[in-house]
């Protein structure tokens, strides 16, 4: 019972931060700014959905797979954060995979 | 319960919807294959909710991760291309008459709508069961596993996989029959957090994999899976390279590729002389004769899907 | 209890699809890239709570190999080369090795 | 598992409106990215009604699952090699649609 509710208090603040990080990553208004939301969702957002989640496993391989899963979530989200930061400072903001930089070929900049 | 399914249900498809219709109407290029990426991601979840966690896995797997890494690459081997020599151009522009567009897409859109009316009042026909599914309960002792998609996909039905494995290697021939590898255009984010990831993520896919093929004779999992998650991991080492490709050593590389369709072949064999027909397994030995074929196939299936990731046939054989 | 974890996990595909709004507008490429990183996070969120909701224990896999994969594209995304810039293009054809070379040569 | 015939019902109908509208772009959309996104999309689509129709039952059909692997994995390596065409074609000729003059000097780059 005590399990349950804290399965339900956990999950709860996890979505609390997922909204928020879904609001700010619609509502901010440059790239690094919505990383940070984004990063909020992704550590504390999915951390609290898991630690929520943990009081229903059952058995330790259920746990074992969700930590993992946690600290896969948390390696890998904060370096793709810091990755897409970096690339869009060194490569700007509005590149867009299919059109060329306007710098470079001005026939091709409207594209 | 039901209530909340059922609303999920209808977000999920109103969202697959969605992004497919966004994904394929785009103009920019990119944004499509994002689209694309993040409709692989809705896909894998309706699987979920079908009850096939194998195609779950699978879709997870191959729709968000290779093909999308593969689709994102491409469109970077077009651009540099494209910059190499700039000819043709802006394709999405090149219209012709408007006039004839609009009359191609209205008749377009008519045949297509006709033949979707046609395939649900199909579908609407359909008795409603389960199909082959006791058959297959009823002989599932037999097959020497306990997953039913294992046992259909190496023993009821091994011949469509030993077919399909063939196709890989077929994709991957033609592949490699259009000349040297396009090498990765790429210049990597400076600095230490991409190599440092590249060392976490590849050991922890590589492990998955083998995980997953071991898991797959009982639960959700098996060749497929394993070879899509290890896939994944050459692909970050390839990714992971800062300058050049590596080179694969080549009787190696063309022994794992086909590594998959030999054995699958030479046990189907050995069932043809000493067992029950071609592709029958002796039963005492089905387990182990299923996993080493399932290893092979993992072999072969990741190789391949990195061999056609990287593009044309290797470097060794133009010297 | 499942079915408070269906709900929760109908509230996420709820978020989700609002922040695919992001991917739609962009304007960058990083911008679009990173609702998409989102997108494969709260999936994670998703697929295990209808794990735990449907009593599919299974579904842990499923997220284990999306929290995996999610970053792979992200990580094509960030080896994408910017066009040789005119001036540093001799650079950048050598530092690409031998191919590159050759398909300059075709035409 | 499945207390209500939701998906039975629902998923099918997303099926063909998945192979329709993928069909549609691969036919309507010139460059060929999009064509091989179209065909990706159409695939998609038939794995979808076959995996609603698999789970129709008590049980799920194993049959229909392992078709849709393996179609998924077909699918994929046929993507990589359409994918290689397109460069190839763009590396020869410089187009990346099917129906353009290819390398011609009447590309529509002239019209404007």
């Amino acid at each position: 019972m005590i399990a349950d509710l804290l399965t339900v208090v956990l999950v709860v603040a996890g979505l609390a931060f997922f909204a928020a990080g879904t609001v700010g990553v619609l509502r901010f208004p440059d790239v690094y700014t919505r990383l940070h939301a984004l990063t909020k969702a992704d550590n504390l957002g999915l951390g609290l959905v898991i630690a929520g989640l943990l009081f229903q496993a059952d058995g330790a391989t259920g746990v074992l797979g969700l930590l993992l899963v946690w600290a896969l979530v948390l390696a890998s989200g904060t370096v793709v954060a810091h990755l897409i930061a970096q690339r869009t400072r060194t490569h700007g903001a509005f590149e867009s995979a299919d059109r060329e930089p306007a710098t470079r070929d001005p026939e091709e900049g409207g594209g | 319960m039901s209530a909340v399914l059922f609303v999920f249900d209808v977000m999920l498809l109103v969202g697959i919807g969605g992004v497919a219709w966004h994904c394929l109407t785009s103009t920019d290029l990119f944004r499509a294959v994002v689209l694309f990426i993040a409709l692989g991601l809705l896909l894998s979840m309706a699987w979920v909710r079908l009850e096939a966690p194998d195609i779950a896995l699978a879709e997870a797997a191959i729709g968000a991760g290779v093909t999308g890494a593969l689709l994102l690459i491409t469109l970077e081997r077009l651009k540099h291309l494209e910059a190499l020599s700039p000819t043709g151009r802006d394709p999405e522009h090149s219209t012709g008459s408007s006039a004839g567009r609009a009359l191609l897409s209205g008749v377009v859109i008519a045949l297509v709508g006709a033949l979707g009316l046609l395939l649900i009042r199909a579908l609407l026909a359909q008795p409603g069961q389960a199909g082959l599914q006791p058959l297959v309960d009823a002989q599932m002792h037999r097959s020497g596993v306990d997953n039913p998609v294992t046992g259909v996909l190496l023993n009821f039905r091994a011949y469509d996989t030993f077919l399909e494995l063939a196709v890989i290697v077929l994709a991957l021939l033609g592949a490699w029959s259009l000349g040297r590898h396009e090498s990765v255009p790429a210049r990597p984010v400076p600095g230490p957090m991409l190599p440092g990831i590249l060392r976490f993520l590849t050991p922890v896919a590589i492990v998955t994999g083998v995980y997953l093929l071991w898991a797959g004779t009982h639960g959700p999992g098996g060749a497929f899976q394993a070879g899509a998650v290890l896939a994944a991991a050459g692909i970050l080492i390839v990714l992971g390279r800062p300058r050049r490709l590596p080179i694969a050593p080549d009787q190696p590389l063309r022994l794992g590729l086909v590594a998959g369709v030999a054995l699958f072949l030479g046990v189907g064999v050995h069932g043809l002389l000493f067992g029950p027909g071609f592709m029958g397994y002796v039963e005492p030995w089905a387990y182990w004769l299923i996993l080493a074929i399932e290893v092979a196939a993992t072999l072969s299936i990741a190789l391949a899907l990195v061999a056609l990731f990287i593009g044309g046939r290797p470097h060794e054989e133009d010297r | 209890m499942s079915l408070f974890l269906a709900a929760a996990a109908t509230f996420l595909l709820f978020t989700v699809l609002l922040g695919l709004v992001r991917v739609l507008r962009g304007p960058g490429s990083g911008d679009r890239m990173l609702a998409a990183q989102l997108f494969g996070t709260a999936g994670v969120a998703i697929v295990l709570l209808l794990g735990f909701a449907l009593d599919a224990p299974a579904l842990i896999d499923v997220g284990l190999v999306f929290a995996l994969l999610s970053a792979v594209a992200a990580v094509a995304f960030v080896r994408q080369q910017r066009l040789p810039e005119p001036g540093d293009g001799g650079a950048g054809e050598g530092e690409r090795g031998p191919t590159m070379r050759e398909g300059s040569d075709d035409r | 598992m499945i207390d209500w015939p939701g998906p039975v019902l629902l998923y099918p109908f997303g099926g063909v409106f998945l192979f329709a509208l993928g069909l549609y772009a691969a036919i309507v959309r010139r460059h060929l990215v999009q064509k091989v996104l179209g065909l990706n999309v159409m695939g998609s689509g038939v794995f979808m009604v076959l995996l609603s129709l698999a789970a129709r039952g008590q049980a799920t059909d194993p049959v229909a699952q392992a078709l849709t692997l393996t179609g998924i994995v077909v699918a994929a390596s046929a993507t990589a090699f359409a994918l290689a065409l397109a460069v190839r074609l763009k590396r020869v000729s410089g187009a990346t649609e099917l129906d353009a003059p290819a390398g011609d000097d009447d590309d529509p780059a002239r019209e404007r």
